[in-house]
């Protein structure tokens, strides 16, 4: 099973022939991912990686049936890029483009809603299940396939993370980055959802940080879940009104800080590991049981 | 990115919302020349930070001499920790009443939260606590935008005075359209005054622009007041890495924001003080690595340097290549603790390894975050 | 049954301080609708004919727990209305104001179908399901309760057929006009569905005119229907390029002529009469079988 | 309501769409003047209707005295009924390519339709049915509008050429500012001209705006030629009455465009011609039903009235004291078949019963309108 990707995921990457997005188009073939098309406007007949190379979405899709697109253009072209791949008819959208204008975000947030489409990020990772589909920038070498979902908002400290639980021989059935900015396309809740009815999923590893009340709203979903979550929060120590790196990690008007979250988290019977040891820990210590 | 009151009071009034009759004076002798010319006026000190007046920033003059006065003693006084450089100078209003008028990103909701007062004059989560029935607020959805029918509402809901909704009306119209026009992340008015004549003005104004969206906006983009920030921060954006300088004395280099941020909290977890956040990103190369050691460098307090890498895209040897040049190019004088893990840490190690050998600087190499945070902590004791 | 209002229907009436609000608000309560209240800024407190006058359809709704709008303030605030109704939380809403600004209509159309509310019109005369509920302009006395739906674009030729099928002893389940512009929220098909499903329909007569491909598109729906559907098309004798009187009734680059609407209706095995009164004859014939 | 080539070029030049240099003439003395500044020219019958150029309304001329000849013979010419009163005099084209980029209500789909062609210059039903691999076509959801993806697909899809990329691109999106901005129902370049220094140029224009948000438009209301409107149909507009004219002799009245609309069927179906189409609306005055029946009477073509009126707003007695009053007031001088059913019936007739006694003017009251039809025809004969 898995959520969201998995062995029939067909994508195109929008801005393939860039620096990034052929970079990593190499890196997802080459962990086995299906990347069927890319799409740069003008560029239609070339090659990257072996991949046939598209103007529109709507032409690979045509072309290949591609059922996904991970994003690689500039900030100021990857709105005009997630509704391009809406109307071409994706149903999974990954964007990793960082620096999106936010009110552009809100357009985004809006349309793949209206069009019932998963978008993950912007400014984020991506998205893995080991040994199916890497729609994304991780370091797909870390991670294990297993029964541990694990959603994050940051991603060096996911990796952090999964790597622990890889090491202590625990695997991973689905691990994405939801993405750093304030508006974002899933959030903890929309991906909650999907582990919790995902039948190779266990148990669910919740990385959050300051900023927002992402993760208050998920503890009171996680109340009703039937499956166990182990959190982590990150941002103990920032000072109110500075931006931690993501634009969505700040503390406004007393809002969001990791105290807050980390009680709602406690309160639902989240365990919250206080280092990214001690969440591997307890979701061994949990498995166990 | 922060507009100044004078600078956003500006383009309120480019957009259609009366503003109180004002010049911006950078000098006493300005201050004095404009008084002069007003009669009566308020001393507004251009500091980028909430609270101004509680903080004593702004003053009323009611003589040219008394200006001067305050003039002086504002000119240079820190104000929560910004200097004032610059003052803005306002003709007295004949208030009769206070209210608010504000839009700001609504997270929750993925929209603009539209929020109306019938007073203010206070901060708005004061209004919201000691007086709910005289606050309205509303989601708008950015497919739609905003209504008159939701304007109605926001008036109708913050118990406005009948007297008043034309004017509020088309001012909650027009700072909206500021709100989409220059891509804010919040834009206020508090107060909106209405003068003993009956006029409704905006007495104050808040102006923040979304700093992804000002490559749309070079204008607003030209009016960044960099004296307003701190100045290794400054030279850590112009560098392409995100710094955030802290009180404690214990340099941390990470490469995410969240790794970063965990990275501080190990530090305070095990009883030491982060002296900074310092994300050096997504495939750092060497030289970011140089230069976020060098920024680092520059805080006088820092007394050990933690550097914790987990190596994605971002690859373990690099960032050993960029640690050895900035110490061989610079004296370090202070223990760095090294942690490397994921892309290339053998390499990586390795060459810390051969370097130790020839330098006199102190790298201690720890095998996990957590033992990186107790180590650091250790030596700066 | 009937389909759309019927006696749990409860209705605000929107611009009900207006002249024409005023009035129809006076002739539907005293069929028995249930308006229970009435919206114009700035007048709550106010009574029309024994209705409460609110400030927003928000408050009424939250006073009354309205489901319903009928909406008569001018063209300039029709769509303001129809928004304000959506968020307000009302399922249906009747639109009779005319002469809106097509651009308006658009975005009206978009609001409900986000929403999953129902508009009829907007100019349009209204719905009614007799000796149930009225919502609209139609002179009530001329319907009868019975089995045939009625789903109209004009309102006269509406009632003309309706009073001879009276005259035959034939009663309606439900009768209305879903407007006579371009851009309407509910088009045929969208009636027609809800006739095939309610249980008090046996037959239903569409009544088409000149303008558009609507008529068109419901033959192809009629063709999976399992109730007979008789038709009426006005404007056999209209030329091209001038517009009759309806914003929508105007035959454009060869499109909407009454003689391809009549034989994509004979197609799918929908009797068109000549003339209302045949229509009314046809359809006596019919229930008869 | 339909603009002018030479309005619609001001609004696209005002909307920064490149149109050729041009001037309005209203005499032979004026093309003159301008044809003698720009040396070679062509002048351009300014009537609202389509297919000017192949009915003989467009003329190049090379010469100031081939300018006169041409002009004198378009002034006063008669274009598909329409007169010719203005000329629009522009500077001749180098054309190299002719393309064609067009939005309109897209009544099917609920939105704005994008139309883009790679040639241009027949009409576009023309272009859709010989070249369908040189057109694209979109629809743009009003919740989003017009956005660059969409743009490119349509370039893509209708073959333009590369090297017209981007300005093509350009003016879609000027164009479609200019649908959004004046409320149009359509606006249209046919041709979008590249000319043979690689100018591409507007070198038609048409741009109708919804007559409904014209109250949103004062200015483009201004610009309605009321000359291009049948007389007839102007009074009525004026008098807000629904009246287009038609060529046959049995006059019209009804109330609802349904109804008008089937009156007109019945009495074809019944071998006769219908004179007009006449929708005195719902809720008709007696005074209103007057003027319908002056604006009538001035069609001297007409020789019989038949009045179809279902009472439901509508009251018969109303329309029973209108027509009273018509009689009363003006001589008829032909049959009127009426037909009174609905509210306020039996008042109706009696009133006319009554009226009848001492009138000399014909009036035949029916039953039913199919009767009336039947009798109208009779009385036509």
């Amino acid at each position: 099973m898995a959520i969201i990707i998995d062995e029939n995921t067909k994508a195109v990457v929008q801005g393939i022939t860039g620096y990034q997005g052929s970079f990593h188009t190499e890196r997802m073939l080459s962990y086995g991912t299906k990347i069927v098309a890319g799409v740069t406007p003008g560029k239609a007949g070339m090659e990257v990686h072996g991949v046939p190379v598209f103007n529109t979405v709507r032409d690979a899709v045509e072309e290949t049936n591609a059922n996904a697109s991970v994003i690689f253009v500039p900030a100021a072209f990857a709105a005009d890029a997630v509704f391009e791949a809406v109307d071409a008819g994706i149903k999974t959208i990954v964007c990793i483009t960082e620096g999106i204008p936010v009110h552009d975000e809100l357009k985004m947030y809006w349309k793949v809603k209206d069009s019932n489409v998963t978008l993950i990020g912007p400014n984020c990772p991506g998205i893995i299940s080991p040994n199916k589909s890497h729609l994304g920038i991780m370091p797909p070498q870390i991670f294990m396939e297993g029964n541990v979902g694990i959603v994050s908002r940051s991603g060096t400290l996911t990796y952090q993370i999964a790597y622990n639980l890889t090491k202590l021989g625990i695997g991973q059935s689905t691990v994405l980055g939801i993405g750093g900015d304030r508006i974002i396309g899933s959030d903890f809740i929309d991906i909650l959802e999907r582990f919790e009815k995902d039948k190779e999923t266990d148990l669910v590893v919740l990385i959050g940080e300051i900023g927002g009340t992402d993760e208050e709203k998920a503890a009171e979903f996680i109340k009703d879940m039937s499956k166990p979550v182990v959190g982590y929060i990150a941002g103990i120590t920032a000072p109110p009104g500075k931006r931690m790196g993501h634009a969505g990690a700040i503390i406004e008007g007393g809002m969001g800080t990791a105290e807050s979250k980390i009680k709602a988290l406690n309160e639902v019977g989240v365990e919250v590991g206080k280092t990214p040891m001690e969440v591997a820990e307890i979701v061994k210590k949990k498995l166990k049981r | 990115m922060k507009l100044h009151e004078y600078q956003a009071k500006q383009i309120f009034a480019q957009n259609g919302i009366k503003i109180p009759k004002g010049k911006l004076a950078k000098s006493v002798e300005e201050v004095e020349a404009i008084v002069r010319e007003f009669g009566k006026a308020v001393l507004k000190s251009q500091v980028l930070v909430g609270g101004r007046g509680k903080a004593g920033g702004i003053k009323l003059v009611n003589s040219v001499d008394e200006a001067v006065e305050k003039a002086k003693e504002l000119f240079g006084k820190e104000i929560k920790g910004h200097l004032v450089e610059k003052i803005y100078v306002e003709e007295q209003l004949d208030i009769d009443r206070e209210m608010y008028v504000g839009f700001t990103l609504d997270r929750a909701n993925k929209g603009i939260a539209a929020i109306v007062s019938s007073i203010g004059g206070m901060n708005i989560e004061e209004i919201a606590a000691k007086h709910p029935d005289k606050i309205a607020r509303k989601t708008i959805n950015p497919k739609w935008g905003l209504w008159d029918y939701q304007i109605r509402e926001l008036l109708y809901e913050s118990n406005m005075p009948k007297e008043y909704f034309k004017e509020v009306f088309g001012i909650i119209k027009k700072l909206y359209n500021v709100m989409i026009k220059y891509e804010a992340e919040l834009t206020e008015i508090n107060p909106l005054v209405v003068t003993k004549d009956g006029e409704v003005i905006a007495a104050d104004a808040r102006l923040n622009i979304d700093d992804n969206a000002l490559y749309r906006h070079k204008d607003l983009a030209e009016l960044k007041d960099y004296t307003e920030i701190d100045q290794l921060e400054r030279i850590a954006e112009q560098k392409g890495l995100n710094y955030v300088k802290l009180d404690g004395n214990i340099g941390v280099i990470a490469n995410g924001a969240g790794m970063s941020m965990a990275t501080m909290d190990l530090i305070y977890l095990e009883g030491g003080k982060p002296a900074n956040f310092l994300d050096i990103g997504g495939g750092a190369s060497a030289e970011l690595v140089k230069e976020a050691m060098s920024i680092i460098l520059q805080d006088k307090n820092v007394k050990v340097i933690f550097i914790n890498i987990f190596g994605g895209i971002t690859r373990c040897d690099q960032v050993a290549e960029g640690l050895i040049k900035a110490l061989s190019e610079m004296k370090v004088g202070i223990p760095i603790v090294l942690r490397l893990a994921g892309t290339n840490e053998e390499e990586g190690r390795k060459m810390i390894e051969e370097f130790l050998k020839q330098t006199k600087e102190e790298i201690v190499l720890v095998e996990t975050m957590e033992e990186g945070a107790k180590k650091a902590v250790e030596l700066a004791r």
